[in-house]
């Protein structure tokens, strides 16, 4: 089931690009499998994805833990804490 | 009444007090945040999550909104590449008195740093780096924890 | 900086905003007290003791800037008769950073209600009266005792 | 010795001028000392006067409480409590 994943920030410039449709195997049921799987698909991926404390998500827009599930999911967006104001 | 807006246009703030000042206000509280000027960053860059950054800030002055029962609350947040002295978000709110006023303006700007997806980029001479996170704005945030 | 005008025309934001947002600021606070328009009010008149008043403010003014190292602070007051929706007070100050202007200002603006001689009539339809000063300004000013 | 009186609000409407230079007895040595003079000096000042617990002075700009001295002074003014802001 095809997913669109966005990156953000140093997560976008290590992965090289702010979005991709990616189609994870069955069983690839949270965010943190979802990581450990995307961080296969190439150096730049396993390098931007390396540090899991450094990093956040969001599923269909909502700011979810690790352990989220992405079943069903949309949109994940996966960045660094957040930096504004 | 709440006005959220993230873009790349200079911020104004004729504009947004004029909007803040309405029906009634005894009391205008306002934050702006600058690209300071004393730091050496030449140029900052400030990047957000279309969609879902704005439902993030309509979210939190509604949250605002209805804990200190304000008449108004913006929330302006500059994105794309800013310089030193330009301003990079205006947060402002009425209410009847000043103390709802004051309070939910530093709730709006606490929660803001720490709930609203923007990243920002500074860089000094030819250095690029991201900005880290810090550990002071989650502890102003959580002091609003209800 | 330190700017403090009292005077009977009207506050102009936009002036004001210019004059604080100087010199590396990354924050900027400000508060602004308004003729409220709901509560039957139809013209407030202020008095001042001209000399004294200004005298306690550039006061308030120093203290503010060298507790919380300001790079800007600015009290405008007005003065004489004022309509519903008008500004009667702006408070702003500028900071290195955000928690010390949010302080600042709320510090300014609760002890400019207790310290700086103003007094207040209102006129309700051909009711005129002086207000009453509030226990709660004396308690909001207190918690700024060092 | 002359000293300069200056009356605000309810209190300078009540006197019936915003100012007036009074030359009090000897041994008005204090706010209180002098406010109690003052109030002998017209029913109008006697009753904007009447309540010493809602008026408030300062001795040559500078506040002050009753029992201040005003030995010295050129202007003493004598007003309600403040309500700037």
């Amino acid at each position: 089931m095809a997913i669109d994943v966005l990156y953000f920030a140093w997560v976008r410039e290590g992965v090289g690009t702010g979005q991709e449709r990616v189609d994870p195997p069955a069983g690839t049921d949270t965010v943190a499998a979802l990581i450990d799987w995307l961080a296969t698909r190439s150096p730049g991926h396993a390098q931007a994805l390396a540090d899991r404390a450094r990093l956040r998500a969001a599923v269909d827009q909502v700011f979810v833990g690790a352990d989220a599930s992405i079943l069903g999911a949309r949109e994940v967006a996966i960045f660094p804490p957040v930096t504004g104001g | 009444m709440i006005r959220v807006l993230v873009n790349a246009e200079p911020i104004d703030i004729a504009t947004e007090m004029a909007a803040i000042e309405t029906g009634g206000a005894g009391a205008v509280a306002t934050f702006s945040g600058l690209v300071r000027a004393d730091d050496g960053v030449g140029m900052l860059e400030l990047e957000h999550y279309p969609g879902a950054t704005e439902a993030a800030l309509v979210t939190l002055a509604e949250t605002a909104v209805a804990r200190w029962s304000l008449l108004a609350a913006t929330i302006v947040h500059r994105v794309g590449v800013m310089r030193p002295g330009e301003r990079i978000v205006f947060v402002g709110v009425s209410a009847p008195h000043r103390a709802a006023a004051l309070e939910a303006c530093a709730f709006l700007i606490d929660r803001l740093k720490t709930d609203a997806p923007f990243w920002k980029r500074e860089t000094r001479g030819s250095d690029a780096r991201w900005v880290e996170p810090r550990g002071s704005d989650d502890a102003a945030a959580a002091r609003w924890q209800a």
